[in-house]
């Protein structure tokens, strides 16, 4: 049993990719999309913490939102896996369930 | 798989209505079934038949009605949250004493219970807001 | 799969400043009438939702806080709030409106709704759920 | 002083509406002028005569209405942010070839130049948004 | 030559506060309205940084927010001064500009 | 006071997300009719808007950041970037767009739009406006 978890903020801006992070189990996936996609800035100083999470945790990134910002994929970190919107679906058909982090 | 979509947030302010539509579309092309979309929050905004998007812009709410149409899907606007907001279709425009309506084709209002019966109905629940 | 689901409401947000706190009630609310077995989840701004004295007069806005003191007559008497995100806002307990049900199981005793936890058992809680809604 | 106001937030969603309302009141009451206020972004859909609110809740709407009524404030709806939303007068419906309008007594629709021209004209301008 | 700033969010969601305070010049004033009262909270982890803000700052507070939720005059910080919508005005009107930190 | 007052532009949000940045922008660009003495801020995720390489093909959004290369045409020529949040969102100002105008008063040379700033001369160039608008 696990979760797919979503997250739609910039973790510049509001807490919620930290309040995810910080309540996710082992095994989870979390996928980064619209403004969450910033998260995975790999020269942040967000990074180091959610590349210590990368550990326990599969990291994702949805690509047409870092492609519509801007974000090419040397600008992320190598621990975040980018997929599409097929890709989202395929994770929440994964997952057992899946909580939005608004 | 049977997947639930909520869509909390109205359409243009901000990419919720875009996200859930590219995703919808994706889980019908998977093979996957939506049998319905619950609009909540501001969300209700995107049933409204009177936008008129700029040219160079993607129609967010004929998008939507076109899906619908095309994969019958049910598009359920909580009657709550359309009420506070100014989201009428024509019979509840009639019992409140309104003289427009602005609901478009594809939408339909009905009450909170439809989103907990989609909850109970379908394999996965996937909210798109704020 | 049984046919009654772990519905869980998730609440982040704090009350007035926005509508999620009080639509996320009025789902409640209706879905009580479901028969799932449900829960609730206050954390981070969430738990000022469920903070006492509220007094909405000077806003102008309905003040919705004395309906989680009704929750238990709808049956709805698990109240998850986590203990973290209160003290990170310098909230204690006390500082939270009392909210009791009766317990049909135990002789209608009256018992707490508020379950103080944890963040990581907060984060057991939503493991557990079928359905998770947040607002 | 002429104080001008934006609000930038739909109504019941976020407090702004709300707080900018009591503000307006406020500055009236101390003395002061409020020529215009502006509604922009999500803002526009305060505009909607066809909100129907439970009868325990403020209605946001007739508030404003009643307020510029009493005290001659110019009350503007941006046209671009309307279009997109769904916000239409009588005029603009017919124009776009819309069978319905819902935009309040009270209300104009006209474009932004109005919200610059508002900063130039006031000695103070104050934005209540999300 | 002075600016009120007004913040209406809460600091524990989003870096509204933190930017504002960051931005502001000394003899600005500070209004905090809507969920930004909760910045006004009197034992939060954000209480050392407003605190030492408003030696050179002056924070307000809107009366009417902090009651609707429940935020006792006794639970926020002595440094930071209640006003209702006539307050907010009159600081509106003391000040050259008025910035929003939305 | 003189006629012509010192209009700022605040731009604080990441683009696509929301609408703020478009709708700023719409605003800028109908704005330069009145001439005004216009700034516009960006400081916090608000120099996300600037980035360059933004292709929005796969999310069916109209890409509004040529429209940032075109303020000189409409006399909208100084572009405030904060360095201190570009720094804290790992970004160098090579991450961002050229954005250049012709200079009238030095023989229409090119010149940068973009003025980086330290976050205190943001805060002075902040106090320094008759109107703030925010987004």
């Amino acid at each position: 049993m696990s979760t797919l978890h979503t997250v739609n903020k910039s973790p510049f801006a509001t807490q919620t990719l930290m309040s995810c992070l910080n309540h996710c189990k082992d095994g989870d996936a979390v996928l980064m999309i619209e403004d969450g996609v910033y998260g995975a800035l790999a020269n942040s100083g967000m990074a180091d913490f959610v590349r210590a999470k990368s550990a326990s945790l599969a990291i994702y990134v949805m690509s047409p939102d870092t492609a519509a910002r801007g974000l090419a994929e040397d600008k992320l970190l190598g621990e975040v896996s980018g997929v599409d919107y097929a890709g989202f679906v395929d994770l929440v058909a994964k997952h057992d369930r899946t909580q939005s982090w608004l | 798989m049977k997947i639930g979509v909520v869509v909390s947030e109205g359409p243009y302010t901000h990419q919720a209505a875009d996200t859930a539509y590219h995703f919808v579309k994706a889980a019908l092309d998977g093979g996957h079934e939506v049998p319905r979309v619950f609009f909540y929050h501001d969300g209700v905004n995107v049933s409204t038949r009177l936008s008129v998007p700029p040219q160079d812009e993607r129609h967010i709410q004929n998008n939507w009605t076109n899906l619908a149409k095309e994969h019958d899907i049910d598009l359920v606007v909580c009657i709550a949250a359309a009420q506070r907001r100014g989201l009428l279709d024509e019979n509840e425009a009639n019992r409140q004493g309104k003289d427009a309506n602005n609901i478009a084709d594809g939408f339909r209002i009905s009450g909170l219970g439809q989103l907990i019966e989609m909850g109970i109905q379908t394999d996965r629940l996937v909210t798109f807001g704020d | 799969m049984s046919d009654v689901k772990k519905f869980l409401y998730v609440n982040r947000k704090a009350p007035y400043g926005t509508i999620y706190a009080l639509e996320s009630l009025e789902v409640v609310l209706i879905g009580a009438a479901f028969e799932q077995d449900v829960s609730l989840a206050f954390l981070d701004d969430g738990v000022f939702q469920l903070t006492k004295g509220q007094n909405t007069d000077g806003i102008g806005i309905k003040n919705f806080s004395p309906t989680f003191r009704a929750l238990g007559d709808f049956e709805v008497t698990k109240l998850y709030v986590e203990k973290d995100s209160l003290e990170e806002r310098g909230l204690s307990p006390d500082d939270l409106q009392e909210i009791m049900y009766e317990d049909e199981d135990d002789d209608w005793e009256e018992k707490p709704s508020i379950r103080l936890v944890s963040r990581a058992e907060m984060a057991d809680v939503m493991a557990d759920q079928d359905v998770v809604l947040s607002f």
